[in-house]
């Protein structure tokens, strides 16, 4: 890659042209941990000559809450509110990765009409995230009304979610065996009434953000991340399918009877720059909500009665063994490496967060960019910094 | 490819390597000689029979009762679908393997963060610092043995 | 238990003790107090200014002495520029909570919060004045004065109609430009004295973006001169009696187009959206102002506005008639202000509509597409000049024809966009959906 | 009498101004003190009547070369900014310099008798713009000549010293 090679021959930077007698000096400039576009308690030592940036470090552990460490102190379903707290934005999905990573570990079948909810809520939580994601981006990009258009729908989600399990960010929802509660009274019409409304306003925000030529001029061909550096940096989720990879976890190795419904993997295709570059990764996000709609759609006309929750004991006792289980999250693959020594509360319990290896390309993607492309870059990549630090 | 047969694959490319295997449960795996690391890590990942080219997660087991530390490399390939895993043992006292962030770079901030949490030092990794914790911490937190700080720079914290 | 190191308590001695018990015993009361009646305050200062300009321009212009009476106006055009900002900076609010499907302030003062402003204000004062140890302390306390102070003086020379001006100088469009031109020293002062990595790089893009798109807004403005010989702001403006088509901006295309270039040159120079970079939130934090607290801030935040209804006023006197009316009726300065709102409402609608250009786009788009444009425009537009005269009789009658279709294409986009407006009140139910309507608040 | 104190307050100010800019070792503060000489001495120019070239001095010379200046010097590092101070030969060097200047306008300026400030006409602008394309049409064009090779030799310092930039960024600065 040029970048690498550039960032290892720095006096290529700078030729002969500077006249001996002059001292220039490189910038160092130190973006966050309070910082607008660093989207939490991200730090950056940027190197940059004018605005231009040479070099980018991260630094993270600001928002390092020792979730794992917390992990070897509960009990399974005492853990259970902690992953609400990893990737905040994304609650359900969080919690649908550790419940499946217990079940598979103790061998706990669960009801289908709890794999349905748990698809719905995922799914919604997946737009809703997203829905950050997009409103978020256009902030970054200096657009404020996206941001806004976009919480007015996400705030519909919220109050689906509320309706369902009484919180409206940290749920809890889906647990150990299936899901905590059943659905409320018409909450499936007010599901439907939400789809409806929702679908068309996507193109709303491609009109206003996607296809605009200023948003298209500063994200297209910037950050330019092909598939085999998105692959080698362990890139998931949007990240990696902007780069053109159809890799989609719940497609790959299906979970939740993701294998009875029908969608495509959106993909990035380039075809408003280089493929990989921001604007797939921001493109595929918004093409996601679409198939997740479709997805919700097909999971509400599929969802049987019954119960909702397996039959666990209130304090969970898992066989000695160890599993790592994996769940694709709206930012990418959220696995959980769980170990149990045959006791109440996991021996060792990993949780390896999307966002974490998501950022780990960041110091081979921003060397020659420019000062405001840094801002597109971690918007792009869209890292929560609670599953970063954990 | 099912886990048995992906063992058969690594049994006949070397067989010394393996030191145990488990084909079958919940977490199917392979458990390496810690100094064979890095050869295996590039088979895993060049032979087209495997492809392992997304390396998810590295996880460090701390076992005082076996005086251990145990690395799981949690292995996905995206071209041929499957999942697989090798673990290696390392000496608890002294836990020391070679870095496999030249084969898979993802594996960089895990070995970094398997360094800060649980003080396995990989050698001929390009930048091995702490990664979450300060600096200056003392102590590797996620060892089992590891004592609360009670004061960190004029700060002092409930014990 | 934390540990959480504690500051030494300020000690008050003396006056500053009387001061502040004084401050914290009436303070409030006075705050709430003047919050409670700011509405009828507000409106009694604002009769209160035109009822004193109109006394003072009519009855006792003649019988004072001539710099008491330039003092006299001048302290009406502060206060007139001090109302543009107050009511420029709740707009902005108001506007963006419209075009964002929200309400914007709603509390103060009552009716639509239109008291936000003020009360923003209050708290302005009250604040803490920061000045960063290691910052340049003279230049960072000049800064803002630098910022505020010269986009006031470009009023000076700004009529607002025939005999509403305070100079008639000769040069008064090239004073009105050098004014504005020198704000930018001011955030510059600003960006460096803060000693702040961010506010440099505010800056840093603030120089070479107002110095750069000077040029193109000063030559659009120049085809404009050209058309009618003078840089007189006045004569510039009584060019244009005589309704719609009389508009500088219908006289030939070149013109037509001029407007737009220097409507977009004039957004950079205030730094406005999409040209927001010296700010750029997003970015720099905050840019030039980023170290700036309290009232230094709303120097800043008010020197932005006073500029942005000047660049407004300007197009609107040499494109858009100045203080015509469009419709052949008398003349009057209440045109002219309601033709500058309609464009700094224009610079609001773009600043929530657009996301932000980055600095090399900037540059490129001035110095390769708007500087040669231009330039061909004035070109343009004295080649016109050379052809529009009796000398050349059937160049006559084809210019009539062009003035009128251009005429007849800014009526048609006028059109729209009222219908597109109205269409959109309309149906303002349907267009959010009931649903997103049902969770607005207040609704 | 309030035009002679006005002339006195500019008058101060551009000399304090110029003392300072020779005083002051730090340069970015020279650098705004040369802004405030060259303001009050506009101020002078609009009190002689002069406007057009008043303006013209703000906008060129404050707005244009002023800003470019202080953004020039303001990326000079902060800590170890340039001490300015001449040495004793260069003093000496300057000064001449300075007397040779100074005698040569000295007589000039004694040359111009009151009558003449009042040629300054009614209608500057228009006069100003037919001198220059009419009588002084040489040196006019001549000045545009030598500021089109000022642009070029600045065109020439300027040009891209990145041999290679990164294929995106190449790509990315084309847009718009």
């Amino acid at each position: 890659m040029k970048e690498i090679e550039l960032q290892s021959q720095p006096d290529l930077l700078h030729d002969g042209e500077v006249p001996s007698d002059v001292r220039t000096e490189e910038l160092v400039l130190n973006m966050g941990p309070q910082h607008p576009s660093t989207h939490g308690v991200l730090r950056v030592i940027l190197q940059t000559d004018g605005e231009l940036v040479l070099k980018a470090t991260p630094y993270i552990g600001y928002l390092h809450r020792s979730a794992e460490k917390i992990a070897e102190k509960v009990t399974y379903r005492q853990f259970t509110p902690y992953t609400d707290r990893l990737d905040y934005l994304a609650a359900m999905n969080n919690n649908l990765g550790f419940a499946l990573a217990v079940e598979k570990l103790g061998g706990i079948e669960v009801p289908p009409r709890a794999d349905y909810l748990r698809v719905i809520f995922a799914e919604l939580n997946r737009i809703a995230s997203h829905l950050m994601a997009t409103g978020s981006y256009g902030l970054d990009m200096g657009a404020f009304t996206p941001l806004i258009y976009c919480f007015r729908e996400r705030e519909w989600i919220m109050d689906l979610f509320e309706a369902a399990c009484g919180a409206r960010l940290t749920y809890s929802y889906i647990t150990i065996g299936g899901v905590r509660e059943d659905l409320p009274e018409g909450w499936i019409q007010k599901c439907r009434e939400f789809l409806d409304y929702f679908e068309p306003k996507i193109a709303e925000y491609n009109n206003l953000l996607s296809y605009n030529h200023i948003f298209i001029n500063r994200t297209g061909n910037v950050g330019i991340c092909p598939a085999e550096l998105a692959v080698a940096y362990g890139l998931t989720g949007p990240c990696l399918r902007g780069s053109g990879l159809a890799w989609d976890l719940r497609k790959a190795t299906p979970y939740c009877r993701y294998n009875e419904f029908e969608f495509d993997i959106s993909v990035g295709r380039g075809q408003n720059g280089t493929l990989g570059d921001c604007w797939d990764r921001y493109f595929v996000r918004i093409l996601e909500m679409v198939q997740s709609v479709r997805i919700v759609r097909q999971a509400l006309d599929k969802l049987t009665d019954g119960p909702v929750q397996a039959k666990v004991p209130r304090i969970v006792k898992l066989p000695a063994g160890e599993v790592y289980y994996e769940v694709e999250n709206p930012r990418g693959q959220l696995g959980f490496h769980l170990v149990s020594d045959g006791g109440t509360s996991p021996y060792r319990l990993k949780i390896r967060g999307p966002s974490f290896c998501n950022l780990s390309v960041l110091p081979v993607l921003a060397p020659n960019c420019l000062l405001a492309d840094i801002s597109a870059l971690l918007g792009s990549i869209d890292i929560v910094m609670g599953e970063v630090d954990r | 490819m099912t886990p048995s047969e992906i063992i058969e694959v690594l049994r006949e490319h070397d067989a010394e390597a393996v030191v145990s295997a488990v084909a079958d449960g919940p977490y199917p795996h392979v458990v390496l000689k810690a100094e064979e690391i890095v050869t295996a890590a590039g088979f895993l990942k060049s032979e087209p029979r495997l492809r392992f080219d997304l390396l998810r997660c590295i996880s460090a087991i701390d076992w005082p009762a076996k005086n251990s530390i145990e690395l799981a490399y949690d292995l996905i390939s995206t071209s041929l679908a499957h999942a697989f895993a090798i673990k290696v043992v390392l000496d608890r006292a002294n836990p020391q393997v070679e870095s496999v962030g030249g084969i898979w770079p993802a594996a960089q901030w895990h070995e970094r963060e398997a360094f800060d949490l649980m003080g396995v030092t990989f050698l001929y990794h390009p930048d091995l610092r702490r990664i979450l914790m300060p600096e200056d911490w003392t102590g590797h937190p996620l060892r089992k043995d590891y004592q609360d700080v009670v004061e960190y720079k004029g700060l002092k914290f409930n014990p | 238990m934390m540990y959480i190191p504690q500051r030494p308590p300020v000690e008050y001695k003396g006056l500053s003790l009387k001061i502040v018990r004084l401050a914290t015993r009436w303070g409030p009361t006075g705050i709430s107090l003047a919050l409670r009646f700011a509405w009828g305050i507000f409106f009694a200062a604002v009769v209160a200014l035109v009822l004193f300009v109109w006394l003072v321009g009519r009855f006792i212009n003649p019988l004072l002495p001539w710099f008491i009476r330039d003092f006299v106006v001048v302290v009406g055009l502060l206060g007139f520029v001090c109302i543009v900002a107050i009511i420029g900076i709740w707009g902005e609010r108001k506007v963006s909570g419209r075009i964002q499907s929200r309400l914007g302030p709603m509390r103060t003062g009552h009716w639509h919060g239109w008291a936000q402003s003020l009360a923003d204000g209050l708290k302005f004062v009250q604040k803490e004045d920061l000045i960063p140890r290691d910052a340049d302390q003279p230049l960072f306390r000049l800064a803002p004065y630098v910022a505020l102070v010269p986009a006031f003086c470009a009023y000076l020379a700004l009529p607002f109609g025939v005999g509403w001006v305070f100079r008639d100088a000769d040069v008064s469009l090239l004073f009105v430009l050098a004014m504005l031109a020198i704000e930018v020293l001011g955030v510059i002062m600003a960006g460096w004295a803060s000693n702040s990595k961010w506010s440099l790089y505010g800056a840093m893009r603030e120089g070479c973006q107002l110095v750069s798109y000077e040029i193109p807004m000063g030559l659009s403005l120049l085809a404009a001169v050209v058309a009618t010989g003078s840089v007189n702001l006045i004569t510039l403006g009584e060019a244009q009696s005589g309704g719609w088509f009389a508009w500088l901006i219908f006289q030939n295309p070149f013109l037509f187009l001029a407007f737009f270039t220097y409507y977009v040159a004039s957004l950079a120079s205030c730094k406005r959206s999409p040209f927001d970079l010296p700010e750029g939130e997003s970015e720099l934090v905050a840019g030039f102002h980023t170290e700036y607290s309290g009232f230094r801030f709303v120097m800043f935040f008010f020197a932005e506005y006073v500029a942005m209804f000047a660049v407004s006023a300007l197009a609107t006197i040499i494109f858009l008639g100045g203080w015509h009316s469009p419709i052949g009726g008398p003349s009057s300065p209440l045109w002219f202000v309601l033709k500058s709102t309609f464009l700094v409402w224009v610079q609001m609608w773009i600043r929530w509509t657009l996301p932000r250009i980055r600095i090399d786009q900037v540059m490129h788009a001035c110095v390769k597409y708007l500087l040669p444009f231009t330039l061909l425009l004035f070109l343009g537009s004295s080649l016109w000049q050379l052809y529009d005269n009796p000398a050349h009789p059937a160049f006559k009658g084809f210019a009539n024809l062009l003035r009128g279709v251009l005429g007849v294409l800014g009526l048609v986009l006028l059109g729209l966009y009222f219908f597109g407006a109205g269409y959109g009140y309309y149906n303002r139910n349907r267009l959010v959906g009931q649903m997103a309507r049902r969770h607005l608040p207040g609704a | 009498m309030l035009e002679t104190a006005v002339f006195f307050l500019f008058a101060t100010v551009a000399v304090t101004a110029g003392l300072a800019i020779l005083l002051s070792t730090h340069i970015v503060r020279m650098a705004y003190w040369l802004i405030a000489m060259l303001i009050s001495v506009a101020g002078l120019y609009f009190l002689m009547g002069a406007y057009f070239l008043g303006v013209i001095q703000v906008l060129v010379y404050v707005g244009g070369v002023a800003v470019l200046l202080v953004f020039g010097v303001m990326l000079t590092s902060r800590q170890q900014a340039p001490k300015l101070r001449p040495g004793p030969g260069e003093a000496l060097w300057l000064t001449i310099v300075a007397a040779v200047l100074l005698a040569g306008l000295i007589p000039s300026i004694l040359r111009v008798r009151p009558e003449q400030s009042a040629l300054v006409a009614e209608n500057s602008v228009a006069d100003i713009g037919h001198s220059l394309l009419g009588e002084f049409l040489g040196p006019f064009e001549l000045a545009s000549v030598l500021l089109l090779v000022a642009l070029l030799g600045a065109a020439y310092l300027a040009r891209p010293k990145i041999p290679v930039l990164g294929a995106q960024q190449k790509k990315g600065t084309t847009a718009l």
